[in-house]
C-alpha cells in the first residue's frame, strides 16, 4: 500500500519527489513498520540500486520528513525520533572531516552498515514474496482427502528436563544419610579421645578395674558406638601400658580386661 | 497408453489427451474428502473429457498396487489394498516423566562420569536396578564408557551426545556445580522431610570439599 | 546398539521383495495426510525392509502422474501435482491472510534460522509483536529451536516440517534465492559498527554466534 505513494513515472527531481514523499509519509506514518521501513521506502525515490544509494541524501530526506512532522505538530513515535537523532549524527560525521582524536566507527562505516541493513530488509521482503509465490498446499497442491483409519499404537517416550536432573542431583547431595566422601565420625571414638579421657582418670585407678568402665557414658548403649569406644579404649590402654603408666591383665580368654595404675615403688 | 485420442475431435474444444484425463481423475480422487461420482468428475474436468474411460484406465493402473481404485455405490475412491491393512497402525508417542530413580541415576552419571554401577549405588545409597540402567541405555542417553583400571575392571557409564542435545548442553562440564545449584535454591541444606537431622550435619564447606574429592576420585 | 538385533532379525526373517516393499510404502503414504519419516516407515514395515530404496522406486513410478511423491524435510508424502490445482475444489481453508509483519518475520526465520527474537528485530528495525510470533507458532510453521550459547541463552526460532510441506520445499536449503542471498552476504549477521538505534539492538557476540550456528544448520 505504501509503495503506491510513489509514482514510478514521477519527475526524477529528487527534491520535489522527496517533498512529495515526505508529505505522503506524514499522512501515512501509521502504515510504516518503523523507521527502517520508512528509510527503505524513502530510498526508493533515489531510483538506484540499493548498493549505490546515497545515505547522506537519505538522511536528509528523513530529517526533512521529521521537520515537516514537527511543523504540523504531529507526534512521532519515539523510535522515529531516535533514528532522526542518529541520522543527524551520521550526517555530521559524513560531512565533517574525521576527528583524529575520536576512536569510534567512521561515518562511512556507519553509512555502509545502514545501507547493508536496508539491503538486507529489502532482500527479506523479496524472499518473502518469492516464498508466497510458490505452489502452496491447499491452493496449488493437495493432501490426501480421505485419510485411512489408522490404528493407534501407543508407545511411551520418557523425558526429563535439566531442572529434573539438577534437582535429582541436589536431592542426593543433601540427603542426610548420604555423605559418601565425608567419613561419618558420629559413631567413632578415636584412640586420641580415649587416651585423653583415660589420662584424666588413670590417677584414680588404684585397684584393678574393668576397662569397660572407662567407656564414656554416651558410647555405652549403642552397639556401634560401644564397639568403637571399646576398641579405642583398649588401644589407649596398650599405649599407656607401653608408657609404663598402667598394668593390664586378663584372667582367661574373653574374660574382662582389667587395668590399674602402675605403682612406682 | 492414449488409445482414445480419437475422442479429441468430438467436441468444439479438444478434450485433453486420455493420459492427462487419467492424471486429473487421479488427482481429484486423491484429494477429494469423499468418494466422487462420474458426473462430479465430468463437472470438474475440462469440457469433452471422458471420466468413465479415464477411471477404467486408472483402475487398471492401480491393479496390484498398494492402493486400489474402488467403487463405493455410484462413486469412486482410492483405498488401501486390503492385504496391507496391517500396516495401518500408527504409533502414537506418549511422553512420560522419567522415574525418580532414573533421574537420579542419570544425574550421577552426568556429574561423575565415567562412573561404575558400584559407585552409583554408593552415591544413591540403594542398589541400581537393571531396568533403570537399561532404560537409560535404550533411550540413548547413557552408554558404556571405558572399563576402570581397578580390580575386576568394572564397566563404567558415561552420557551420550544425545543426552547433551536433549538437555541443550555443550558438554557435561556445563552442568551447574553445587555452588550454582545452591544459588538457584535447588540445594537446600535442610535435610529432606523424614530424615533426622544429626549432629554431624554437613556444612557447605564439607559439601564443596566433598565435591573436590569426588572429582579427583572419578578422574582417571 | 541395535546392530545385534538387526543381524538376528535379518537371518530369522527374510525382508519382503522390493516390489512388495514399494506397495507397502505406497499404502502407508496414501493413507496419511501428514509426511511420514523413513524411520516411521521402518517401524511400520516388516523387519529388514529398506524403505529408502522403496521410496526411490515409488518416486520414479509417480513421476508425471496426477499425484507425486514429495520429500518434506526428513519425511515423505503424496501430494497432487501442482499443475492440476485448478481442478480442485478450493473449499479447503484458504491460507489465512498473513500480515506483512508476519510474512516478513516468517521469511527472516526461514532464511536466518536459528534466529533469536532480537535478531529478527534487528533485521526488521522494529520490535516483533507477540501476536505475530504466536500466530506463526499456532499455524505450526515455526517452532522454538535450541537456545543460543550466548549470554542470556536466548530462545531461537526455526521453521517446521509443516512449513516445508506447505510451501512444497524439500528442505530449508531449497528456499528460493537462498544461495544468491548468502553469496551477496545478506544472510550474514554483520555486527553494526558502534550502536544503531532500534529495539533490535544486539551485541556483537550474539551476532557472531548466530552466524556460526546458521552455517552449522545449512551445512550438512
Amino acid at each position: 500500500m505504501t509503495e503506491e505513494l510513489f509514482d514510478p513515472n514521477a519527475p526524477s527531481d529528487s527534491t520535489v519527489a522527496a517533498r512529495l514523499a515526505a508529505e505522503a509519509l506524514i499522512i501515512d506514518v501509521d502504515g510504516f513498520e518503523g523507521p527502517l521501513d520508512m528509510l527503505l521506502t524513502l530510498s526508493r525515490t533515489q531510483k538506484v540500486d540499493l548498493r549505490k544509494i546515497s545515505i547522506l541524501q537519505l538522511a536528509e530526506q528523513y530529517l526533512l520528513f521529521v521537520e515537516r512532522a514537527k511543523e504540523l505538530r504531529l507526534e512521532l513515535a519515539a523510535d522515529y525520533l531516535v533514528m532522526a537523532a542518529w541520522l543527524a549524527f551520521l550526517k555530521s560525521r559524513l560531512l565533517l572531516p574525521p576527528d583524529p582524536e575520536e576512536d569510534g566507527p567512521s561515518g562511512e562505516e556507519l553509512a555502509a552498515h545502514l545501507a547493508f541493513q536496508l539491503e538486507r530488509l529489502q532482500a527479506m521482503r523479496d524472499a518473502a514474496a518469492q516464498l508466497l509465490a510458490r505452489d502452496q498446499m491447499g491452493r496449488d497442491f493437495f493432501v490426501r482427502g480421505i485419510p485411512e483409519q489408522v490404528e493407534r499404537v501407543r508407545r511411551v517416550r520418557y523425558t526429563a528436563t535439566l531442572l529434573d536432573l539438577m534437582q535429582g542431583y541436589a536431592r542426593l547431595r543433601t540427603k542426610d544419610e548420604f555423605r559418601p566422601f565425608v567419613l561419618d565420625r558420629e559413631a567413632v571414638f578415636t584412640m586420641e579421645q580415649a587416651l585423653e579421657r583415660m589420662r584424666g582418670l588413670i590417677g584414680f585407678a588404684g585397684t584393678w578395674t574393668d576397662i569397660s568402665s572407662y567407656l564414656p557414658d554416651d558410647f555405652r548403649t549403642d552397639a556401634k558406638r560401644r564397639r568403637s569406644a571399646t576398641a579405642a579404649t583398649f588401644a589407649a590402654s596398650l599405649e599407656l601400658a607401653k608408657e609404663g603408666k598402667v598394668e593390664i591383665r586378663q584372667s582367661e580368654t574373653f574374660a574382662p580386661i582389667e587395668l590399674r595404675r602402675k605403682r612406682h615403688d | 497408453m492414449t488409445d482414445h485420442d480419437d475422442e479429441q475431435g468430438q467436441s468444439l474444444f479438444a478434450a485433453p489427451p486420455m493420459g492427462e484425463q487419467e492424471r486429473m481423475v487421479e488427482a481429484i480422487l486423491f484429494a477429494t474428502p469423499a468418494p466422487v461420482t462420474v458426473s462430479e468428475l465430468t463437472g470438474r474436468m475440462p469440457h469433452g473429457s471422458d471420466p468413465a474411460t479415464a477411471l477404467a484406465h486408472l483402475r487398471k493402473r492401480y491393479e496390484g498396487r498398494g492402493v486400489r481404485l474402488v467403487r463405493v455405490g455410484e462413486a469412486w475412491a482410492m483405498r488401501t489394498a486390503p492385504d496391507l491393512g496391517y500396516l495401518m497402525q500408527k504409533e502414537t508417542v506418549e511422553t512420560r516423566k522419567l522415574s525418580r530413580a532414573a533421574v537420579e541415576t542419570l544425574a550421577i552419571i552426568a556429574y561423575h562420569q565415567p562412573v561404575t554401577r558400584a559407585e552409583i549405588e554408593e552415591i544413591r545409597g540403594v542398589s541400581v536396578s537393571r531396568g533403570t540402567v537399561d532404560q537409560l541405555l535404550e533411550m540413548g542417553w547413557i552408554r558404556f564408557g571405558r572399563r576402570k583400571m581397578t580390580p575386576g575392571r568394572p564397566a563404567t557409564f558415561v552420557v551420550t551426545q544425545e543426552f547433551l542435545d536433549h538437555f541443550g548442553l555443550e558438554s557435561a562440564r556445563d552442568l551447574p556445580g553445587l555452588k550454582e545449584l545452591r544459588a538457584a535454591g535447588l540445594l537446600d541444606n535442610r535435610p529432606p522431610p523424614g530424615s533426622v537431622p544429626g549432629p554431624g550435619e554437613t556444612s557447605d564447606d564439607d559439601l564443596l570439599a566433598a565435591d573436590d574429592e569426588q572429582s579427583e576420585l572419578f578422574e582417571e
